[in-house]
């Protein structure tokens, strides 16, 4: 296949797919339109592709779940402005409880409700995982086998993250002292 | 609790009214316009948010927690709260009630052989508001992250494509169509109780070729129906063809004179069309 | 503002757009935002992205409603394959109805209906005309004369079939006593 219709291909494939698209992804789809071609010309096509759409009002973003078009972080205020109602504003106790879930995960409630001293509402953990950005990840073994929650690659995608090493760092949670039974050595040990 | 409820005792005037409600005490060294101390209180994202300002107002570092001037304004706040927003006060108390019991324990004299072992009785709260303080760092870093519908928005181009997608139509093959009639005509045998004769095929198919040409064409010579390339078989399938959709009263045949020509065409069509 | 950054802008709008923008929505747009910009302008840069555009994956087209960017029209038929589904299966009714209309023809509706026990669907029977598989080859004379359904040529080109007598022999029901007093659908016909 021609170098310059492989890009336009791709090209083309990343502004109308549904969801970002891996290089894997990419591959299949070439090979099942017969267009073989290895991860390396795809990633060559994706590196000046980005190179293309640098200074341009759309650019080529890797996000966890692959590549995808978006405009200008700039231009977002501007944008928003045109035809959002509003862009959303996430109040401080729905931050700080997707920000624990974040750097400390996997984590259950009772971590959160500890940490933050507050009781986490029902509402903050439904928000957070109607918008597909925390799941559950698995039960802590204790009595009552409480869940243990952890973030999306949606979660990633959202905020223009490949990965969670990705997130600024924050200290470390600071050593237990005796008798706090809980949570962040087990959140450390599998981060 | 009975805040809702205006008190005609007798009072200190009243710093304010916060949503009609009298505001009578201030924070020591501080002092807040009425109206933004709800805001203020409201911002406070739980006790610890509430502690950790409280601290830091003092410019102080976390591990140093002057517990008594701390506990002693944390309870001004709390009190305000428990008039103003009644549902934000239990969590707030439970904190209340920690403060005090550090406090007490701090006032209360070591026996010396522990001195030394004896855990600051601070430290698991200086714990808990070190690591609040990270995650609240945390926090406003998602907060200014880029983000999907504030910052950017992701893109997309109109495509001509969906057109070009050939609607896949379902595959069946040959033995599934056998299967099916099978099945059907077992279903037939169940329902009716009666043999289903299995016909000569071609015998059908040429019913069906017979009665598409009276489509197209209202009348077809008999001979017609015979062609001799198909050998006497196929002549014996073009008769028995006749005789069956004779048979289900689908065609006439009609000859006018002996040894006439012989006509047949559908049965609609001799009653609208009587032949000469 | 700057001739760069009002390209940017432009862009960014017609990729986030649900619908092509005209000149003049464009125009009302970068007002609102306090970017008063002449047509004229807004033509030059439309021109320019227009220019950018032509030999990349997607392009800027002017269509009656608009400016819009939209794939290449080469690559439509490559693309399409992102929302080309698996072929549905037909359903056992379907099946049936087939296989009676193929070894029994010419049948009525009635005659299927019958033999099944169960009335025949109309989606049923036009999605075998659709098909190609099925046709209206006449009527039969009785009250309300039923059209009569055969198969078609196309049908026996699916199956690769020269002739009828080709489709496999059927599995026959268990013998019963010899009677040639046939199918259900002579009751119909003697009216």
């Amino acid at each position: 296949m021609q170098n310059q219709q492989l890009k336009q291909l791709i090209e083309a494939l990343l502004f109308v797919a549904d969801a970002p698209l891996t290089v894997a992804q990419l591959c299949d789809y070439l090979l099942e339109q017969g267009r073989d071609s290895s991860r390396k010309q795809v990633r060559e096509v994706l590196d000046e592709l980005e190179q293309d759409y640098r200074e341009r009002g759309v650019q080529l973003q890797l996000v966890a779940s692959g590549y995808r078009f978006q405009t200008r972080a700039e231009l977002g205020g501007i944008i928003a402005g045109l035809w959002q109602e509003k862009p959303p504003r996430y109040s401080q106790a729905l931050l700080e409880t997707l920000a624990l879930i974040a750097y400390r995960q996997p984590i259950t409630r009772g971590d959160i409700e500890e940490i933050r001293g507050v009781s986490v509402s029902t509402q903050i953990m439904k928000t957070l995982q109607e918008r597909g950005w925390v799941k559950v990840v698995g039960h802590r073994e204790v009595p009552g086998r409480p869940q243990l929650y952890a973030t999306t690659n949606e979660f990633l995608d959202y905020f223009n993250l490949t990965d969670l090493a990705e997130l600024p760092a924050i200290p470390e949670p600071p050593a237990k002292t005796i008798n706090a039974e809980t949570a962040p050595k087990e959140s450390e040990s599998t981060q | 609790m009975d805040a809702s409820n205006p008190s005609p005792q007798q009072q200190s005037l009243p710093l304010g009214f916060v949503r009609g409600e009298p505001v009578i005490e201030k924070p020591e060294d501080l002092y807040i316009p009425p109206d933004a101390l709800e805001l203020i209180l409201e911002s406070f994202s739980g006790p610890m948010d509430l502690l950790l300002y409280l601290i830091r107002r003092q410019k102080l570092e976390i591990t140093e927690l002057p517990i008594l001037p701390i506990t002693k304004q944390y309870m001004e706040y709390v009190d305000m709260m428990k008039e103003l927003k009644l549902e934000l006060a239990a969590d707030y108390l439970v904190m209340a009630a920690m403060l005090a019991e550090i406090k007490s324990r701090m006032l209360l004299p070591r026996p010396p052989a522990e001195e030394d072992d004896e855990v600051d009785p601070r430290a698991e709260l200086v714990r808990r508001l070190q690591e609040y303080e990270a995650i609240r760092q945390g926090a406003s870093h998602l907060d200014e992250l880029p983000q999907s519908g504030r910052d950017h928005f992701v893109v997309h181009a109109e495509t001509d494509a969906k057109e070009h997608i050939q609607q896949q139509l379902p595959d069946i093959a040959l033995a599934e169509l056998a299967v099916a009639f099978a099945h059907a005509m077992a279903q037939a045998e169940l329902q009716h109780h009666h043999q289903v004769q299995r016909e000569k095929l071609s015998t059908r198919e040429r019913m069906s070729r017979i009665l598409d040409m009276l489509q197209t064409q209202q009348r077809l010579r008999f001979a017609d129906l015979f062609v001799a390339a198909e050998g006497k078989q196929g002549v014996v399938v073009s008769f028995l063809a006749v005789l069956e959709l004779v048979k289900e009263a689908l065609i006439d045949v009609v000859q006018v004179d002996a040894f006439s020509e012989i006509h047949i065409s559908t049965r609609g069509q001799v009653y609208a069309e009587p032949t000469a």
